[in-house]
């Protein structure tokens, strides 16, 4: 028996469960040397900004235990030449994009958007209001829902209602379920959980922070139990609400993991590092998972750890 | 373009503080140059550590299609290299190769010298080899914190016209840095252009010394990289661009060889005020 | 060149930087068959309640990519039977001792503190009030400045002002910072830093929570950057403010990253489940690592991150 | 006392679907008793596992102070018994024990009926071998999913005057389970204690047909088990104590032998209401 791979998010239409993670895949040209980037469910690109944007010093990332810091603090060429370059070439690829979108300001949220919104290869925005590598934790919006709530609605204005709009959330806030509601109430299509979760290490010679930017956001398999828990807490609250999950996905395991907590489709990040093919890897293997145990769909497993009696 | 191959450790040796492993594998010697780095999966199937390793290539021979070998030169540093020099004949390793920008070739037959610091002399022989078949002259100079830690000096002396070795603590050759006896050389040899592979400081040094003396140098890069093959943006330095811009550049796509002069050196671990893209004011 | 391990929390003067965290030692009996428990700084208990407490339902652990997840729930005797046994142990002993309290409202932990407050072998008090095992995360005082400080205050009326009174954070709040803020305020002598951070996973079999509280507290390696972020931040907002660091700590040298982030002491949590005689082990490793770096005290490399030039 | 040892991996031996491992370390047998268990960390020094497995002993001898020998046998399951059935001899393998509480033994010569389920049999030899030593008769009903998961029959059967074996799939022996066939043997044999070792619905079943009749069973359970040494709390069941209450007692130190009568079988995995400090109203 087949299973049926495809998903959606909200009126987004994917061909597969498994995308990958902004920041964790560039624009897809570089993947697409190691697997076939329009057999995934799609590619989410790295955060674009307004203008062009140098990122913090170096060193950008330590290695921790089943998991790595970065501190890259959204390099990135601008959206004028992210449009002409990297759009064009996903474009052409015919590459399934989600375009993901940052900035210092609500105006600059809406002014990415605008600058993406129209462009025919564009499938859907992330709006990544949860970095956590600025140099002002008030900038990371997700962490009030007032802030994430206005970003989020500012984004929902600029782009038409047909353009699916995920917010991006962080896991370090008290209350995630009041983040998720209160961009769900600012026009959000879903939500990506999770962004990764602020930390620090220090070097062992000097004593001092290890990472340029001091802080930078903790991601890999050592995160994997927080964010599935986010999705399940989300999911338990918001039956409906569409979830792209991730946070530490390795295997198609673990993609079963976060399917069933509640996620829609997932995204993978940290693991491309350590094998460039793991988007392509997962599928199948998550599609090997699902077969065990008898799923004839992605759909059908989704959310099944909230269902009383399987 | 590189490859992601299941590679098979064909040998494994001591070579004073260092080990010469030998892997064979598909299609990942193809197109190998001399300055192309791998970058290899380390701890096995249920392991703590996330990232890859990277490793100069030493050497690469295409044979078959299904049997190119690739041959590194490892530094038991920390966890993930000491299980990789800990690994038997005959384990299987993940490999993605080659990887970088190699170093670039004069087209006229120039006088070159080849500066290694450390295990930086993995390529130099391999180096060599390819600028003698241009009609170079070879020159070299290794530097080491101590004799162990040279790398390859008999072959390499076989290729170079000088020769010439400095250890940190005196143990063998002249007692001091790469650099001190670089501008001696540079004036016998006539150098015109310098390669340059080892740890940050030294390369710093040897861009310094070669523009003084007026030749072009070519370095090597060692950044911390967490993917290697250039999605994630954490290998960055500061690099002078033909436009006289500096950019944070990715120095596992874009390099890790870049011209000298082109770095920035004091600024590398930083980001310069005046880079494409530097915050403005109050900062990111 | 000896090192002096001699560190102090507040008021409570410590032979050694290296104490039990709660919950992973008991009261410190099992471990006193693998090393003398007199010789490490000294024993944090497992948190006591007023009542006999059964804590949550079975499986209560689940292993993660380098951590664990725990779903105890509080288990114990009741307050009374803790005097009784426990500290009339760990007074003949002579351990230090610390008693780690819990209550499910403001007034039970007054009731507790006042139940230890003056036996004699009682040198501190850390306050639970981040315990995330519990069926509501109102519960969780620590969440919220309000109810964290009204805790704090409660038992700082008492118990007598010479006992230092500890307050045990959770790293599942937006301001850590804030929180920090609110204990002091309301009389705190130091914090404890950081409890587990709230996770979940799925067994991969059923697809449903592992765990039978369904939820449980991340600890181990996989969450010491987000402990050495938190007791840096801490440490930069309150320069002396007392900060007993927790949260993945395996070696001596992990120890050191803790007391350089700005912890006067540490505790050893999880890593004692992989190795009985990791808190005497860590106290000789940390002693060498110290001693490697010149160091002449513990006190002397406490917060050494933040120093602009070493 | 437990004792935390380094010890040496002297054997490692593949028998059917498990394998036997041979320990030598100093101190770590004595006061050995058939029931107890040791507790071993897993991966190496660079590992995600921070949990030690935990196994029963199959048999311990103790020879001078240096030199005991622990013998385990060892189902390779996930990745930390992986991990341990692929250490080669020589390995050194950080263990503690003798841990839990042991089998009960009967102060008189009574028949007495071990069964063991799986790598449940592992203490079993060792057990009849004190029984009998006791003067009690010693019967023995083994039984597995499949042949290869039975261990130690050979020996047992030496030792046992009654010995019957089932399988799950009929591959040797009864097709069936342990129980189906306690109550002829039980008759037959005239047991007065069962003792049975192996999945806790085996144990389940075990205590209940025991209890049917009339027979004393002890039962060693199996829970997870964070520390094994009795400090964090995660391995309880729930038992009723000689007043009648039920606790949610530590199976690490006061198990993992428990009286079947005293378990709460099918509240396992539960906390009952009646339970000692359980949940009033609303829960924790
Ligand atoms: C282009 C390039 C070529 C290299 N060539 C060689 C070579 O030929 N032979 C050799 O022995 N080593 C070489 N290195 C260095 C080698 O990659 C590191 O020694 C190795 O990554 C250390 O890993 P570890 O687990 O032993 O140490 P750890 O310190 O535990 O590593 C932790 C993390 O930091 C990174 N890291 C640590 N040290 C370095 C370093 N010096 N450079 C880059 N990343 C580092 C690791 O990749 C890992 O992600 C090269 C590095 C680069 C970037
Ligand atoms: C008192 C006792 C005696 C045991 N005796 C034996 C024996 O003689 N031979 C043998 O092969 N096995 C025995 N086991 C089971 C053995 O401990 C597990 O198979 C082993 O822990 C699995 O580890 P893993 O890494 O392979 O599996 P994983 O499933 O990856 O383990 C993950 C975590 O769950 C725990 N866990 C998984 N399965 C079990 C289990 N069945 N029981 C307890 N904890 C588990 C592990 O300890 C670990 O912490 C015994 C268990 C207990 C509690
Ligand atoms: C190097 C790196 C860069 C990242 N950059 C971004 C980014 O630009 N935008 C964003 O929304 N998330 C970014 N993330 C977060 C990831 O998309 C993802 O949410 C997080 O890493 C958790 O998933 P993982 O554990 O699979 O990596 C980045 C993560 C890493 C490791
Ligand atoms: C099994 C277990 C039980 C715990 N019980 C308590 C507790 O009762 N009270 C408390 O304040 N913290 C408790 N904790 C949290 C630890 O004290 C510690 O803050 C946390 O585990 C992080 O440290 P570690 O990574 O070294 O374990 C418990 C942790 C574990 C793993
Ligand atoms: S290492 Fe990832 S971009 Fe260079
Ligand atoms: S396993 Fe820790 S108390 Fe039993």
């Amino acid at each position: 028996m087949t299973v049926s791979m495809s998903t959606s998010l909200g009126n987004l239409q994917l061909r597969g469960p498994v995308l990958t993670a902004s920041g964790c895949a560039a624009a897809g040209k570089e993947l697409d040397q190691f697997f076939d980037i329009t057999e995934i469910g799609g590619i989410v690109t790295k955060s674009i900004m307004l203008e062009p944007r140098s990122g913090r010093p170096t060193p950008r990332m330590a290695e921790t235990p089943s998991g790595m810091l970065n501190s890259i603090g959204l390099q990135g060429p601008g959206v004028d030449s992210f449009v002409a370059n990297d759009l064009a070439w996903l474009e052409q690829r015919g590459a399934t994009t989600i375009v993901s979108i940052a900035g210092n300001n609500t105006e600059e949220f809406s002014r990415v958007a605008a600058r993406v919104r129209d462009h025919s290869a564009v499938k859907g925005i992330e709006v990544n209001i949860s970095c956590p590598n600025v140099s002002n934790r008030g900038l990371v919006f997700a962490c009030q829902p007032e802030s994430a709530a206005d970003v989020v609605a500012a984004v929902r204005r600029t782009v038409p209602s047909s353009m699916p709009v995920i917010a991006k959330l962080s896991p370090d806030v008290t209350d995630i379920v009041a983040i998720a509601h209160a961009v769900r109430d600012a026009g959000a299509d879903g939500v990506s959980l999770i962004n990764t979760v602020l930390g620090m290490v220090l070097d062992p010679q000097t004593l001092r922070p290890k990472l340029g930017g001091k802080t930078g956001g903790l991601s890999g398999p050592a995160i994997r139990p927080i964010a599935i828990r986010c999705v399940y807490q989300i999911r338990a609250a918001m039956p409906d609400f569409p979830i792209l999950g991730m946070g530490g996905i390795r295997s198609g395991l673990d993609a079963l993991e976060f399917i069933a907590a509640g996620a829609n489709a997932v995204s993978i990040g940290t693991a491309i590092f350590g094998d460039p093919s793991a988007p392509m890897r997962i599928t199948r293997e998550l599609e090997e998972e699902l077969q065990k145990r008898g799923f004839s769909s992605v759909k059908e497993a989704c959310g099944i750890a909230h269902r009383v009696e399987r | 373009m590189a490859v992601q191959v299941k590679a098979t450790l064909l040998s494994n040796r001591r070579v004073g503080s260092y080990h010469h492993l030998v892997l064979s594998g598909a299609g990942f010697a193809s197109g190998v140059r001399p300055g192309h780095f791998a970058a290899i999966a380390v701890g096995g199937d249920n392991t703590p550590m996330v990232l890859r390793r990277a490793f100069s290539i030493h050497r690469a021979t295409e044979m078959t299609a299904k049997g190119s070998v690739v041959e590194l030169v490892v530094s038991a540093h920390g966890p993930g290299t000491q299980w990789l020099v800990a690994q038997p004949v005959g384990a299987i390793l993940d490999v993605v190769a080659p990887l970088g920008r190699p170093f670039a070739l004069p087209r006229d037959p120039v006088n070159c010298l080849l500066v290694a610091g450390g295990y930086g002399s993995a390529p130099m022989a391999y180096l060599a080899e390819e600028l003698i078949a241009r009609g170079c002259q070879v020159d070299m100079i290794f530097g080491a914190s101590t004799e162990s830690k040279l790398f390859d000096t008999l072959e390499c002396k076989r290729l170079a016209r000088y020769f010439e070795i400095t250890t940190d603590d005196g143990s063998i050759g002249t007692k001091g840095r790469v650099s001190d006896v670089m501008p001696e050389m540079m004036k016998r040899a006539e150098t015109a252009v310098v390669y340059a592979c080892g740890p940050m400081p030294m390369l710093q040094a040897v861009a310094k010394v070669s523009a003084q003396l007026g030749a072009i140098s070519q370095t090597a890069v060692e950044e911390s990289m967490a993917c290697g093959i250039g999605v994630c943006m954490t290998c960055v330095l500061p690099v002078i661009g033909d436009d006289g811009v500096t950019r944070m550049v990715r120095s596992c796509v874009d390099g890790p060889v870049f011209r000298g002069d082109r770095v920035r050196w004091d600024a590398v671990g930083t980001v310069p005020s005046d880079a494409y893209g530097a915050p403005q004011s109050g900062g990111h």
